[in-house]
């Protein structure tokens, strides 16, 4: 009756071998893969989940190595086939999708090259025809001017186009199996949905089998049929999609659940809830359960007696968990209170925006900005990539100076004062916590010193005990230990330099904070223990946070207002229940829509932008978002600047579209009446 | 590209017009007006002469013009092609630059075809598989040889292929007239060390490459090994050995002063290396000039041979 | 032609030799000088004669099976010709010689014989010498050499203006006078005489000295007395005429020069040289650097080299078919101090350095078992008029003593500046210098300086060794080196009493007063504790086995005339 | 740590530097001079060894340079023959002459190889290490101001930088060393001038990158002065690479020293000095039986330079691991 499985991973452990011994990858993991199943392979980073996709290509680099269990593709270990054998199952039976398509392409080839290769090795077709078949490919995988794209270089294209080059390559041999790991984490939301969709067509289409890995629950839960939870290397939780969403039946997975920004959380009354602690260190497990340590549950001599075996949940299909107490824990009951917090009341207005432009050449960077943020408030601005946001928070830390308009902090103008030129106090009132936390702190210097510094220097403190003690302070404010004060950034978690960033910007007790995409390069779980922190910490200074981010779950949760940018330009912004309700700009409705949503409770109504982000050198005549735009008015949209409408007190959209068929507009996310 | 040539165009010009005065500038001091003196009349002469006499023999020589004045006069007489006369050699330095870039020239063009070559495939075959056996050999020797001092290598050739073989003549002056025994004594001078360190940065970029994505993906593609390494991997590690080689041009120039200096080769770096001892201002020049012209031109083929080789650059 | 009469000095110089005051070699060293021939000279002395050609030909006998025809491939350091007169290489020289040719020949013996200058006679009082120029002495450009033209090369050399180094020469000197006035400097200047040279008939000319010169002679046969035509305009390799049996046929400086046998004029006709059969086609000079002249020799790549040093000496006898050559010379090292400049100003810091160095263990070190021991005076024994005095004593006790009276009783720091100009042994000799006058507490370093920069600064350094090459009379050197104010006075040394002995000696013919009056100079100078002057120093040359009729010779010159390829 | 090895650092160059460049001037005092620099060297090969255990190239390359550092500063005390003493010359390796016993033979002017060489090492040393420091601080420092505040600085020092690369190397030492004369300092300046610009180029290029980083950023919207975002902020971070290519700039000025004594035109003999006796044994000992008196010295200073390479490698090695 049970098809015969595609892939099957039996007891799999892989190692890779470190200075002082081997390093467990991946622990006695299994996994069942029937063919056209589209399997999903969720954890956070460092968990394994790539491992697993690189051991079934048999290619873990000379580090690393399986030493225990069996892979088998159609029955066959894996493991034990001979080099053409191997060749022939590399890109012909399975076909491989990387996170990093700028990077898995070769540079110095053409795309032509790179694509005929594969039916010319595999199958031995000749030149002409599989450059014929490549060509069929690129219009399957919805490539526009496929010829030019043929004799293009990687680099000439953009980044959602390479990756759908990688997704023709690997398609090109017809494949059984899939192998994606991470494909659309480099992109943009409105192209990863774009790229999602044709994944999601492909399996349908071609009855291919797929392992897709990723750390976002949302996109799983879009793409597959089941998702193998992953913990430091264990498969912690499997099942179909529908019964772990449902229910999860593993602390862990409750947890990332917890912490995702769901459109249920609320930053006041339903805030999110981290995993406490950290990842243990690969070389460092703790005994039996490895979530033990981390989990509310964690029963002393029972938990860490043995090591936990997965085994399936009584009463179900085919969904199981590695946890001891499965059977004992009330999954159902509403997790232990978090006390919820009172709606903030917001004071004066910190900071006024006005018709800021910045022009770098043809660029135009920032284009007529104008917008205002108060005390206490938290105001996210909105948007991919090129949209300029990135351009306003220099010029309000004084990086860059402003073409025209003006930015005033408490009445004073800062659009043309260059940091070197202001005065101690308008440099202490604006600080910044900045995106990338393996570049936020000074690798060289401890991380004592580096918030004393801030400390010393914005004119806090001068005296030395005193310095050290708010540093320690500081610390504490930010839930990290105190003896952290001695150590290297080296030696920190990406989520703890997170934090150190949350309080070097606060040393100075800044009435304004820049927040540039502060949390998109953590874990979700860790993002959720940083945002709570930095909404505490904020309640707690009445300070005022600019919040950049691309990220409209986390914008939702923890935004007041938004403002949506787009090539320069502000689409909409209101209040974050205006923008997140329709009316809605038909960008904002296709970020919307593009953001995966992990949570079973809603639904969501699909909306495809077509093409690319254009390029800020050249932006678009008219609305700049008329290329992409589905309600785009001809003759209209593509030569008048769109108008300013006031839908509502406070809530601006930039369009042509009537207010009527914007107040029309439905809203994207539906919750599911139970 | 265009824009390239012309930048370096006008920063050679630059370059060169900047280093001519600051040779002049250092020539036109006293210490080595007394140099030029010495050279000819000799240390006994000199001292034979009264002040006024050895004025008036710095007058007869044109030694004793206000500096600028002479350098306006050269920088015609160069802008009309002439380059001047070596005092020391009595011959117009045009010739003299001719001469001996021919024969560093050919030294260079035998350097080439051995060192390219070698270089590249065992840098190659040891960077395609970090950690072998093969990849430790050829590294340890790559860097033993860049370790030997190109005098040590001389003279140990000498000992050994030259008085103790008596394969090749201990020195390379050519009196003969051209042949090749004479040169390969230099030759394995400089390809020793040169073998040495071009292995070694073929073999970083190799390794480099290797564990790049795109190998990455190639492999996984299931193309056979050799597909791997000719097609996906060999142009992408070769564009910065390749850059290098033009650039060796350049410090072929300087590399060559010690072996030509030793072995007697009538070449560039010895005129150099000559000019430079005697003072000889107007060898010393043009012979600046020339350095000057082959560091921007070696640069300039080596942007150009990057820009070819990288469609990143290439297709901006 | 009638032989040249016989000089008023030649009898007494007869008796003193029956006499046995005079030695042999020193006998023919003065009847030549004075105008006897050599083969005389040495019939007389009672000493067999080197085997010569007949005639009044220099050159010696020829070989028998001596043949003709090859090249000679010589590795030595290729050198600019610019103008003969301002030479300061003696390379230049090698090069020019086979083409332009001197008034007289000093050979290996050191005895001067007639070359262009057929015979010279000298007044009673060495103030007047009657020259006759050889006859039928052909240039390249077909004219006979005449007086007119001798006289034209000897008023140049005697040119102040010059920058000449012959006009260190006594000869050239004394064609001069002095002007009364003085350099910024403070030296006296000098201008030619009016009546110098005289040109009598077309191969007799004049020389009226303004001081009594014995070495006119030897004086013509100098480095720098190559006597080229009137038509002369430097450079000489653009300009070669001259009465050589070989002409210039191509220089590159650093490279080669290649010099070919005249066989024609410029003007057509058949050239035949004066001085009879000669073996060699072709002279090929390569330019191989000092050190690398023996790797090139035992490559096989020339047949014969300049200089062997001393140190080299181990590797030449292991190259097969290679022999080694050498002759002791006259050449030397003075590790002068300037007496005017702190410490030296003080007697007794020279005396110590003097007394704490060991003049025959420094040859020894140096140059073994060649080589002559030199006792700080500067006078040689080969010169006629040297008076030997007695060697002088290491005496390290008395060096502390003297370094105690002058306040240095913790010992002295002192440097000496050497320049190599003639090789490393030069350097070797003050290092052994410095290990001597160590055990006096005397600290000395030594400062290696390249030879051109040496010759930058040779006179201005407190403490320097200066090599000084071969002059045929004691005197000379003395007079350019240590007479108040002589340009070449480097050690600033300045004593009426020395200058007048020396003035003595100078103008005292007799050849044994003159010895007499020498003893005082050279013990005030050697008193005066001025210079360390170690050693008389040997030559080395190498040559292939298949070289015959090459000699070392002890002014380095090269004579190629008769040289011949086995 | 930081300031422990600064001092052991310190506790080694400057009585080295001292002896080698002053020896004159100390008298008395230079016999003692070089006494705690022995065990300075000790520890610090203990140190070096331990932070680079994780390579064995660079333990290897340590290993080698720690060597000569203790016999350039142990030169001293060790029963050896004066090196520069003609005793007897031309004593194969191990031959007894005069009764005085030639471990590695004698030379040409009849001293001891191997003192000569032991006591070589010094010269090398002290002003191979003072000529790169020295083009490190010139380098560094217009590197971080072409690279750290752009502009026209940038457009000036790269010019010169320029300037000075489109020299052959060669004729910049001989032009620097003719005009200043020939000196142990005088080589500092002309390593300076050919090296510098080098260095220059490379923290431009560390500069420019770091200039983007984040926490320099933080640095500026914090209002730091230029010159402390240079100095602390960004110099301390392009340390890595600096000591990759600081250990093979070593090694290329080892090279230059030792060749261009070997053309005549750096240090000045007669104290013994590597470039000098392979110099020498050109002239006198070119036959296979005495070539003993060039392979030590070439020994010698290629495993000095290969010491400083193999400490490169594994340094590189190890970045690149992490």
């Amino acid at each position: 009756m049970s098809v015969a499985p595609l892939l099957e991973c039996k007891n799999l452990s892989i190692s890779y071998a470190g200075r002082a011994g081997d390093v467990p990858a991946v622990v006695g993991f299994n996994l069942t893969l029937k063919p056209g199943e589209a399997h999903g392979l969720v954890g956070e980073s460092g968990c394994g989940k790539s491992s697993i996709a690189l051991a079934v290509m048999r290619y873990l680099g000379r580090a690393g190595r399986v030493v225990a269990g069996q892979i088998l593709f159609r029955g066959r270990d894996v493991l034990a086939m001979n080099d053409a054998e191997m060749r022939r199952v590399r890109g012909g039976a399975i076909a491989m999708i990387y996170q990093e398509p700028m990077a898995s392409l070769n540079p110095s080839m053409t795309i032509g090259e790179q694509l005929i290769e594969v039916p010319r090795y595999h199958e031995g077709v000749g030149h002409r025809d599989a450059a014929l078949r490549a060509r069929a490919m690129l219009d399957r995988v919805q490539m526009a001017d496929a010829t030019r794209i043929m004799h293009s270089y990687p680099h000439q294209i953009s980044g959602g186009q390479q990756q759908r080059i990688v997704i023709a390559m690997a398609l090109l041999s017809n494949p059984q199996l899939l192998l994606l790991d991470e494909p659309t984490t480099a992109l943009d939301v409105t192209v990863e949905a774009g790229i999602v969709d044709l994944i999601r067509r492909i399996s349908a289409e071609f009855g291919t089998s797929m392992l897709y890995i990723s750390h976002n629950l949302g996109l799983v839960r879009e793409t597959c049929d089941r998702i193998t939870v992953m913990y430091c290397g264990e498969a912690v939780e499997s099942g179909p999609i529908a019964d772990v969403f449902r229910g999860a039946r593993h602390p862990y997975t409750r947890g990332l659940f917890a912490s995702n920004p769901s459109p249920a959380a609320d930053k006041n009354s339903r805030p999110l809830r981290s995993i406490p602690g950290q990842l243990p260190s690969p070389r460092a497990r703790p005994p039996g359960c490895l979530f033990g340590p981390r989990c509310e549950f964690f029963a002393v001599d029972r938990c860490d007696a043995q090591p936990v075996p997965i085994a399936p949940i009584a009463g179900s299909g085919d969904h199981s968990s590695r946890c001891l107490r499965v059977d004992e824990i009330a999954w159902d009951a509403a997790p232990a209170a978090i006390s919820s917090r009172a709606a903030a009341v917001f004071g004066e207005v910190a900071l006024q925006v006005n018709a800021l432009t910045k022009r770098f050449g043809s660029v135009s960077a920032n284009d007529g900005l104008s917008f205002e943020a108060r005390r206490g408030e938290t105001v996210a601005i909105v948007g991919e990539s090129g949209c300029g946001k990135s351009t306003f928070a220099k010029i309000l830390m004084g990086l860059l100076q402003a073409n025209s308009g003006s930015v005033q902090l408490a009445g004073l103008e800062l659009s043309r004062l260059p940091v070197t030129r202001r005065n101690p106090q308008t440099i202490r009132a604006l600080q910044m916590i900045f995106q990338n936390p393996f570049d936020t702190l000074n690798p060289s210097h401890s991380i004592g010193s580096q918030i004393a510094r801030v400390i010393r220097k914005l004119g806090v403190q001068r005296d030395a005990a005193k310095v050290r003690e708010q540093v320690l302070e500081l610390l504490d404010l930010v839930k990290l230990p105190r003896d952290f004060a001695a150590r290297r950034p080296r030696q920190l978690s990406g989520g703890q330099k997170q934090r150190v960033g949350v309080a070097r910007a606060f040393a100075g007790r800044p009435d304004v904070v820049v927040a540039d995409e502060p949390l998109s390069a953590l874990d979700v779980s860790v993002q959720a223990a940083v945002s709570e922190l930095l909404i505490d910490i904020q309640r707690r200074e009445r300070t005022t946070l600019l919040f950049i981010s691309h990220d409209l779950s986390v914008v939702r949760y923890l935004a007041d207002r938004v403002v949506v940018m787009y090539l320069g330009q502000i689409m909409e912004q209101g209040s974050t229940e205006q923008v997140f309700a329709p009316p809605y700009h038909p960008y904002t409705e296709a970020l919307l829509a593009a953001v995966p949503i992990a949570d079973q409770h809603y639904t969501k109504r699909k909306v495809l932008l077509s093409g690319e982000i254009p390029s800020a050198s050249n932006p678009p005549v008219g609305c700049r978002f008329c290329t992409r735009c589905a309600y785009r008015i001809p003759g209209t949209c593509d030569r008048l600047a769109p108008p300013l409408q006031q839908v509502a007190p406070d809530h601006q959209i930039a369009c042509h579209l009537p207010r009527e068929q914007l107040a029309a507009m439905r809203p994207v996310f539906e919750e599911v009446t139970p | 590209m265009r824009n390239l040539v012309v930048r370096r165009a006008i920063q050679m010009l630059l370059i060169m017009l900047t280093v001519s005065l600051l040779l002049f500038a250092i020539f036109d001091s006293d210490q080595f007006r007394e140099k030029a003196a010495v050279a000819e009349l000799g240390g006994f002469g000199i001292a034979t002469l009264s002040a006024d006499d050895y004025h008036e023999w710095l007058q007869k020589k044109g030694l004793n013009e206000p500096f600028l004045a002479r350098y306006a006069q050269w920088l015609k007489a160069v802008a009309h092609g002439d380059l001047g006369r070596s005092v020391e050699k009595d011959v117009a330095v045009a010739t003299l630059l001719k001469e001996s870039l021919a024969n560093t020239a050919i030294l260079a063009f035998f350097v080439l075809l051995g060192l390219i070559p070698i270089a590249l495939t065992l840098g190659v075959l040891a960077g395609m598989n970090e950690g072998s056996r093969l990849d430790r050999v050829i590294s340890v020797a790559a860097v033993i040889t860049t370790s030997i001092p190109q005098i040590a290598t001389a003279v140990l050739l000498t000992v050994i292929l030259a008085l103790g073989l008596g394969w090749v003549p201990a020195k390379s002056a050519m009196t003969d007239g051209w042949s090749f025994r004479p040169l390969v004594l230099p030759l394995l001078t400089l390809l020793l060390y040169d073998i040495g360190y071009l292995v070694r940065m073929t073999r970083a970029a190799m390794t480099e490459v290797m564990a790049s994505q795109y190998i990455r993906t190639a492999v996984l593609k299931g193309l056979p090994p050799w597909r791997v390494i000719m097609k996906h991997a060999l142009r992408n590690a070769l564009v910065v050995p390749v850059t290098l080689i033009f650039l060796e041009l350049n410090g072929l120039l300087s590399q060559v002063v010690v072996v030509e200096v030793f072995f007697q080769y009538a070449g560039f770096g010895r005129m150099l290396f000559d000019a430079a001892n005697f003072g000889d201002i107007q060898v010393l020049q043009a012979a600046t000039l020339v350095a000057i012209a082959v560091a921007v031109v070696s640069q300039l083929l080596s942007d150009a041979a990057y820009t070819f080789l990288n469609p990143r650059v290439r297709f901006k | 032609m009638s032989p040249p009469a016989e000089h008023a000095l030649l009898p007494k110089l007869r008796q003193q030799l029956e006499r046995g005051v005079l030695s042999r070699r020193e006998f023919i060293r003065f009847a030549t000088l004075l105008g006897m021939a050599a083969g005389t000279a040495y019939a007389m002395a009672g000493v067999a004669a080197p085997v010569m050609a007949g005639g009044t030909l220099p050159f010696p006998a020829a070989e028998p099976g001596a043949k003709r025809g090859g090249k000679l491939r010589v590795g030595e350091m290729v050198a600019r010709m610019e103008d003969p007169a301002t030479y300061n290489w003696n390379e230049m020289a090698n090069q020019t010689r086979p083409m332009l040719e001197y008034l007289t020949m000093v050979g290996a013996d050191n005895v001067v014989r007639p070359m262009l200058m057929e015979s010279w006679k000298a007044s009673a009082d060495l103030k007047v010498w009657t020259l006759t120029v050889r006859g039928g002495v052909m240039w390249h450009n077909g004219e006979e050499l005449n007086a007119e033209h001798v006289a034209w090369n000897i008023r140049r050399w005697s040119d102040p203006a010059l920058g000449s180094s012959n006009f260190g020469l006594s000869t050239f000197a004394a064609l001069t006078e002095l002007t009364g006035a003085k350099d910024p400097k403070g030296r006296a200047l000098r201008r030619p005489l009016k009546n110098g040279v005289e040109v009598l008939d077309s191969h007799t000319l004049r020389l009226n000295l303004a001081q009594p010169v014995l070495s006119v002679a030897e004086d013509c046969g100098e480095f720098c007395t190559l006597v080229v035509h009137p038509s002369f305009k430097p450079p000489l390799s653009r300009n070669p005429i001259g009465t050589g049996p070989y002409t210039l046929t191509e220089l590159r400086v650093g490279d080669r020069c290649i010099l070919k046998r005249v066989e024609k004029t410029t003007d057509g006709r058949d050239f035949k040289y004066w001085g009879g059969e000669v073996y060699l086609d072709e002279i090929h000079f390569y330019h191989y650097e000092q050190d690398n002249q023996a790797a090139a020799l035992a490559s096989g790549s020339v047949d014969a080299i300049y200089e062997l040093s001393v140190e080299q000496i181990e590797l030449a006898q292991s190259i097969p078919g290679a022999k080694i050559l050498s002759v002791e010379t006259a050449q030397t090292l003075c590790c002068r101090m300037q007496v005017d400049v702190k410490p030296f100003n003080d007697i007794r810091v020279r005396r110590a350095v003097v007394k704490a160095a060991d003049n025959p263990a420094i040859k020894k070190l140096v140059f073994g078992n060649h080589g002559t021991v030199a006792s700080n005076f500067h006078v040689s024994p080969v010169h006629p008029e040297y008076f030997p005095l007695a060697p002088v004593v290491r005496d390290v006790a008395g060096a502390k003593q003297l370094l105690k009276e002058a306040g240095y009783e913790k010992g002295i720091d002192l440097n000496i500046v050497v320049g190599n100009n003639d090789g490393p042994w030069q350097q070797a000799a003050c290092e052994a210098l410095r290990d001597q006058v160590k055990e006096a507490g005397i600290n000395l370093t030594v400062t290696v300086v390249p030879a051109t920069k040496f010759w930058e600064i040779w006179t201005k350094v407190p403490f320097g060794a200066t090599s000084w090459a071969h002059r045929p009379l004691g005197t000379m050197a003395l007079a350019q080196a240590y007479r108040s104010g002589a340009s070449w006075n480097e050690s600033h040394f300045s004593d009426p009493e020395f200058d007048q002995a020396l003035s003595d000696a100078e103008a005292t013919i007799d050849v044994q007063a003159r010895k007499a009056k020498m003893q005082k100079v050279e013990q005030i100078l050697q008193d005066a504790a001025v210079v360390v002057q170690p050693m008389w120093r040997p030559v080395f040359i190498l040559a292939s086995s298949k070289v015959y009729g090459y000699k070392a010779h002890p002014a380095r010159q090269m004579q190629l005339n008769k040289v011949w390829m086995g | 740590m930081k300031a422990g090895i600064a001092l052991l650092l310190a506790l080694i160059w400057l009585p080295l530097a001292g002896y080698v460049m002053f020896r004159p001037a100390l008298g008395a005092l230079a016999p003692y001079l070089l006494l705690p620099s022995i065990p300075a060297v000790i520890l610090l090969y203990g140190i070096a060894v331990r932070s680079w255990r994780e390579s064995r190239v660079a333990v290897f390359g340590v290993t080698l340079v720690c060597f000569w550092l203790l016999m350039a500063v142990t030169a001293p005390y060790l029963p050896l023959l004066d090196p520069n003493k003609p005793i007897a010359p031309f004593v194969a390796p191990g031959g007894i002459k005069h009764g005085v016993l030639f471990l590695l033979g004698s030379d040409m002017r009849g001293r001891d190889v191997l003192s000569r060489t032991l006591w070589g090492c010094q010269r090398v040393l002290v002003w191979g290490i003072t000529a790169t420091s020295v083009a490190y601080v010139v380098g560094a420092g217009f590197g971080l101001i072409a690279g750290y505040l752009g502009g026209w600085w940038d457009e000036f020092v790269s010019f010169a930088g320029n300037v000075l690369l489109s020299f052959p190397v060669m004729l910049l030492f001989i032009l620097v060393l003719n005009l200043l004369g020939q000196s142990g300092f005088n080589i500092i300046i002309a390593v300076t001038c050919s090296s510098a610009p080098v260095i220059m180029r490379i923290v431009r290029g560390l500069a420019l990158d770091a200039r983007s980083r984040d926490y320099i950023l933080a640095a500026q919207t914090r209002g730091e002065h230029p010159l402390w975002i240079m100095w602390v902020e960004l110099l301390p971070n392009v340390r890595g690479p600096l000591i990759i290519d600081a250990c093979l700039r070593l090694g290329y000025t080892t090279v230059a020293i030792t060749t261009l004594t070997f053309l005549g035109l750096g240090l000045q003999p007669p104290d013994p000095d590597w470039g000098l006796m392979i110099k020498e044994a050109a002239t006198a000992a070119l036959l296979w039986k005495y070539s003993y008196m060039l392979i030590v010295p070439a020994v010698s200073v290629s495993s000095l330079i290969l010491g400083f390479n193999l400490i490169a490698d594994g340094t590189r090695e190890m970045s690149l691991r992490d």
